[in-house]
């Protein structure tokens, strides 16, 4: 049945630009295994790949991880609802924001409750926020990567706003417990929002400065482009999503293909590689979406701001169920996270306050499985790019 | 110790040149006994070696903590001591209390002995390396050829710390420096003649003195030959390959290698291999200064009667220069590591043999011509 | 090719596949869904849904083991067609706890050989034919599948105290 | 009853200056293991970069064991991980500090109930020396723990133990709710105000 697939897995040894490595094939090399993790400084966390390889050349590369494996599914069987999404902000804890809108989507069709507006414009403004704070450090460790370490640091210190405006939302840095099943835990404080503004304000030059500062660093490109390309049909079959899927070419934005929220009244565009500096499914491909996606972030934002309905005697809590028991059922439903899709397939027992299982779909746990078809054939150095490029969060990945 | 002695500079024409090196303070210092102790002699070498220690303190290892902090919107050290003056001395004192660990697995002597040949290669280049018009530690007729076959020791000793560690990055790390490290020699070395054939001579007094002048900068042999600034480009990305300086840092690419050669290395074997690059580092820079930047040689002009160059001139002003001018290719060296990320060793190679050395070829033959023919 | 509704979707299957080898439609708000009974039809219908030009199913978007705590295991399939129609559906397959192998789709679809680890390690489904079933999180040698309703957590784990 | 040894090294006061110098050289240049393993890691790369700096510090992250001197626990320690965070531990040499940072590495933190793959504690493998709680804790809690980890090198001397050092810093440090009750604004307002109208009256006489 396998053969007669459009996609059959092969050496990626004979793909463009892979064999220009191999220079002597008659010499009789032994492979060596190297063990890269789960404490490197590439690993981005406690991920351990295998890598078999022939001199530097990687030959296969397996990766293992569960070295942050920390029972999600079984807390969110043991805990309310409500009590679960802590949890999920200590998921991908970089998009904490993001991942807590997903799950709290899905508690939500379950009980089949309508959110105020307001309420969604407030979660869209803080979950973009978050977008950009989680490209960023994607976006600085990639650079940390390739081995640019300044641009890291300048990053790290726009991001900091970030931090300090959602923190003054909720009184967290990182994980906030801030949407809640049918509203938010707090209102914006007062100026808020023009805070934000500002920040947008202050940001955009900044994006242009990192773009000067690392993407278009010669060297950079050098060293990412045309590295571990991965085609769009392969992408869609490794079920590839996020910036690794557009990165291939394939404009899938769930915002924009499968709404929620109020994305549908926002405009902006799911980035793809245009081709020009990159090639398309490329690991500079997936570098410059993130690159472009914090642009588009920051134009939501501002949308957002401006189309925000005024309440002064809003509560946030209004839609909240002071108990929360949907009714027997099952549902699958997902957001766009800055790492690709994040699905919580949530069955309800109709019995209890608990869910009777949530199996959390994560967007780099799907990423990742396509690595050692991407690493095959490349260098170590290539790896850790490709590996940057990926951009993993191993809480995520483990659950 | 003797070494020095025995091998006596040339005698130099002095009245070819305005400044004669005499090399006087080595000979006062030769002579220099206190009750049949030839102190003097012992203290030949040891200047240098306070020198670069001090250097490797505070230009170095304080320097680059400095500028890297100034690059990237921090502060950097300032809590030991006055503005953080004292970290590098906090950071030796600690390395020292360190628990010396040999790896069960490693090769021991290997091990051991690694460092220290790291160590003595980068050092021992620093004989030939004139610091003034009087103080050169030996004057050899071979300097230039001499410091550039010594640092290969160094090499060696990367190769040693690499296989002896018995672990896989570090051997990774290891046969890529050996690798790099081969590779850019001939381009330096390429290089390094275009200069040596300007000034006629291996020896690095003869070298400096032959850029000598009233004119002060112009004297300088990059700007006597058309090809001369891009012999000294190639010298200098060369050199920041040999030093295994960013971009060229594979060897101890720490976000693919963890550390390179020296992940297993800790303590003072480690303190000796850090000392050893910003050594080389220096190295680099002064030998790159003595060929196409005048040395010792003071930059500013005699201008009619206000004689610039004559009063900024001498054994004491030439220390001055010729540390200025390192130190400044160190900061630069410290500038470029901490703005361009890193290069894969494929695209390092291609640009050692495919870009530097035919360019290093061009240039060296064209200044053979310029030479001849027409200087 | 139009975007089909979820009973256009059943009733193509069912028209390959007779109506023996799956379920009625299970037409619900939130998730509509429909089980394949005949395990060894499995691989044959996941491969059509992939292939078919009508449904085109090539993305798969989740996969799911559930413990339903009455000695049946499930796995549920969430299965989306990316590139071509947009349309979703979801697939269930069961099996009981002392026969616990299905089929793997591993081929079909590369994203599941992942998901089915991750399946087996967590609820202790077999999939037969997946070509690397190893424990994916939890180590090697780590005993039970902790996402089973009646799960015990073990004692000691190399030395290490395991409970608070 | 000290043996003589520790009678004779210790109290003189050439032994005491040259203690506090190699002291005050190990706790102006902690190098931590950069040793990331959760959410924590994320605060401490934030910790690290520019607006905090621990640069400031002398603290720069080393990625190999073998060259730093204190291991940073940032987050979840699983069963998985458990046996390397040992290995990584025992590759360091002496002498090395050990900071657990987060209530994961505390004691489980969230997870300590249903975890069943968290290691409740990192202390169940290796011993700790301090710990900062948080989750995750702000760069500056991190800050506070680093201190924390100086002043028990400050107080290391010959023949005394890690444990007894530990202990003398436990009594000199108030009691955590003596420093909440100082730091409450209610009882923070009752004797500044005594103090301000001092100032003023001293100002009035001044003036």
């Amino acid at each position: 049945m396998a053969e007669t697939l459009e996609y059959a897995p092969k050496t990626r040894l004979s793909q463009a630009g892979a064999d220009r490595y191999i220079v002597e094939k008659e010499i009789e090399t032994e492979y060596m295994t190297l063990n890269m993790g789960p404490q490197h400084p590439a690993t981005h966390g406690v991920l351990r790949v295998e890598l078999v390889t022939d001199g530097e050349v990687v030959v296969k590369a397996t990766p293992y991880m569960g070295y942050l494996h920390r029972c999600f599914e079984k807390h969110a069987e043991a805990l309310d609802y409500q009590q679960v999404i802590p949890y999920t902000d200590r998921m991908d804890y970089l998009s904490a924001m993001c991942t807590e809108h997903a799950y709290v989507m899905a508690i939500e069709k379950l009980l089949n409750i309508e959110v105020p507006r307001r309420i969604e414009f407030m979660r869209v403004i803080v979950v973009e926020l978050q977008r950009i704070a989680s490209h960023q450090v994607a976006i600085a460790t990639y650079g940390l990567d390739i081995g640019a370490f300044t641009p890291f640091l300048h990053i790290m210190r726009d991001r900091e706003h970030i931090l300090t405006l959602l923190e003054w939302l909720c009184g967290a840095r990182m994980l906030y417990n801030y949407i809640w099943v049918g509203g938010v835990s707090h209102n914006f404080p007062p100026k808020f929002k023009q805070r934000v503004a500002e920040f947008v304000k202050y940001y955009r030059p900044k994006v242009d400065e990192m773009m000067a500062l690392l993407t278009e660093n010669k060297l950079f490109i050098e060293r990412t482009r045309g590295v571990g390309v991965l085609p769009a049909d392969v992408a869609i079959n490794y079920g590839c999503s996020g910036p690794m899927l557009r990165g291939s070419g394939v404009k899938w934005d769930l915002r924009k293909n499968d709404p929620y929220s109020i994305y549908p009244e926002l405009e902006f565009d799911a980035v793809v590689p245009d081709g020009k500096l990159s090639i398309i499914g490329d690991s500079l491909s997936r570098h410059l979406v993130r690159c472009y996606e914090i642009y588009e972030s920051l134009k939501i934002i501002e949308q957002c701001i401006d189309k925000m309905p005024e309440d002064p005697n809003f509560d946030p809590h209004a839609a909240v169920p002071k108990r929360i028991k949907p009714p027997a059922g099952e549902v699958y439903a997902r957001g766009e996270n800055p790492r690709g899709e994040v699905g919580f397939y949530v069955i309800s027992d109709g019995k209890g306050t608990k869910p009777f299982r949530c199996k959390a779909r994560s967007g780099c746990f799907v990423n990742l499985s396509v690595l050692p078809e991407l690493a095959k054939g490349n260098l170590i150095s290539d790896v850790v790019a490709i590996l940057g490029s990926v951009d993993i969060v191993l809480g995520e990945v483990d659950r | 110790m003797r070494l020095f002695a025995t091998i006596a500079p040339d005698a130099l024409a002095a009245s070819a040149a305005p400044v004669a090196a005499d090399n006087a303070w080595v000979k006062a210092l030769e002579s220099f006994e206190v009750a049949g102790v030839p102190v003097g002699v012992w203290a030949i070498p040891a200047i240098p070696l306070v020198f670069i220690a001090v250097y490797a303190l505070y230009v170095g290892v304080y320097g680059e903590r400095k500028v890297s902090a100034f690059i990237q919107d921090r502060i950097g050290p300032n809590e030991t001591g006055k503005w953080g003056l004292l970290q590098t001395i906090a950071d030796i004192l600690k390395l020292i209390q360190k628990e010396d660990v040999v790896p069960a697995a490693a090769d021991k002597p290997l091990f051991v002995l690694g460092p220290l040949i790291v160590f003595v290669g980068a050092f021992a280049a620093f004989a030939v390396l004139p610091f003034s018009s009087a103080f050169i530690g030996a004057d050899l007729n071979v300097g230039v050829f001499y410091a550039v076959s010594i640092v290969s020791v160094e090499a060696v000793g990367i190769l040693m710390c690499g296989w002896g560690s018995n672990n896989k990055w570090s051997l990774f790390g290891a046969v890529r420096s050996v690798a790099q490290v081969v590779s850019y020699e001939i381009p330096a070395s390429i290089s390094i003649l275009v200069g040596v054939m300007m000034a006629g001579s291996l020896s690095m007094q003869k070298i400096v003195m032959s850029q000598s002048g009233e004119y002060g900068i112009l004297h300088y042999a990059v700007f006597q030959s058309p090809v001369a600034w891009l012999a000294m480009i190639i010298y200098f990305i060369s050199a920041l390959a040999e030093c295994n300086r960013a971009p060229f840092d594979i060897p101890e690419a720490e976000s693919e290698l963890v550390s390179g050669y020296f992940t297993e290395y800790g303590g003072m074997k480690f303190a000796m291999i850090f000392l050893a690059e910003y050594a080389s580092m220096f190295m680099t820079s002064v030998i790159l200064s003595v060929l196409f930047l005048g040395g010792w040689n003071s930059p500013l002009p005699n201008i009619g009667p206000v004689a610039l160059n004559d009063w900024t001139n001498g054994p004491v002003w030439g220390a001055f220069w010729i540390m200025l001018k390192g130190f400044f290719f160190v900061i630069v060296m410290m500038w470029v590591r901490w703005t361009l990320p890193r290069f894969r060793v494929d695209q390092l190679m291609y640009l050692c043999w495919k870009v530097l050395t035919p360019f290093a070829l061009l240039t060296f033959a064209f200044a053979a011509v310029w030479e001849l023919y027409v200087r | 090719m139009p975007k089909l509704s979820p009973e256009a979707i059943h009733a193509i299957v069912k028209e390959e596949f007779g109506s023996d080898a799956i379920s009625d439609l299970d037409n619900s708000r939130t998730m509509p869904n429909f089980t394949v009974l005949d395990h060894s039809l499995w691989q044959p219908i996941a491969y059509f849904l992939r292939t078919d030009e009508r449904l085109k199913f090539d993305y798969l978007a989740c996969l799911s083991g559930v413990d339903y705590n009455d000695g049946t295991l499930g796995v549920v399939y969430n299965l989306e067609s990316l590139a071509a129609h947009q349309h979703k559906i979801a697939v269930k397959l069961k099996c009981t706890k002392e026969n616990n192998r299905v089929p793997s789709v591993a081929e079909i679809w590369r994203t599941a050989e992942w998901h089915e680890r991750e399946a087996y390690d967590l609820i202790g489904i077999v999939f037969e034919g997946n070509p690397d079933l190893r424990r994916i999180l939890c180590p090697e040698d780590w005993e039970g599948h902790p996402l089973r309703k009646d799960y015990k957590v073990q004692e000691y784990y190399h030395g290490i105290k395991v409970p608070y | 009853m000290p043996s003589l040894l520790d009678a004779k090294l210790s109290g003189g006061a050439i032994v005491t200056k040259v203690e506090d110098l190699l002291n005050w050289s190990r706790l102006s240049s902690l190098w931590p293991m950069s040793f990331g393993l959760a959410c924590c890691a994320i605060e401490m790369m934030a910790t690290n970069a520019s607006n905090y700096d621990l640069e400031r510090f002398g603290i720069f992250p080393r990625s190999s064991p073998r060259q730093s001197d204190l291991m940073i626990v940032a987050g979840t320690v699983t069963f998985k991980m458990a046996e390397r965070v040992k290995r990584l531990y025992d590759q360091m040499s002496e002498p090395r500090y050990v900071l657990s940072m987060g209530s994961c590495a505390n004691c489980g933190g969230p997870y300590w109930e249903h975890g069943y793959h968290v290691v409740k504690g990192v202390d169940r493998i290796i011993p700790v020396d301090v710990y900062v709680p948080g989750c995750p804790p702000r760069p500056e809690a991190l800050i506070g723990g680093l201190m924390k980890i100086q002043e028990l090198i400050r107080e290391e001397r010959l023949g005394l133990t890690r444990q007894e050092a530990l202990k003398k810093i436990a009594a000199k440090t108030a009691p955590a709710e003596e420093v909440i009750i100082a730091a409450h604004p209610f009882n923070a307002n009752v004797k500044p105000a005594e103090t301000k109208t001092e100032k003023k009256e001293t100002e009035e006489a001044v003036a």
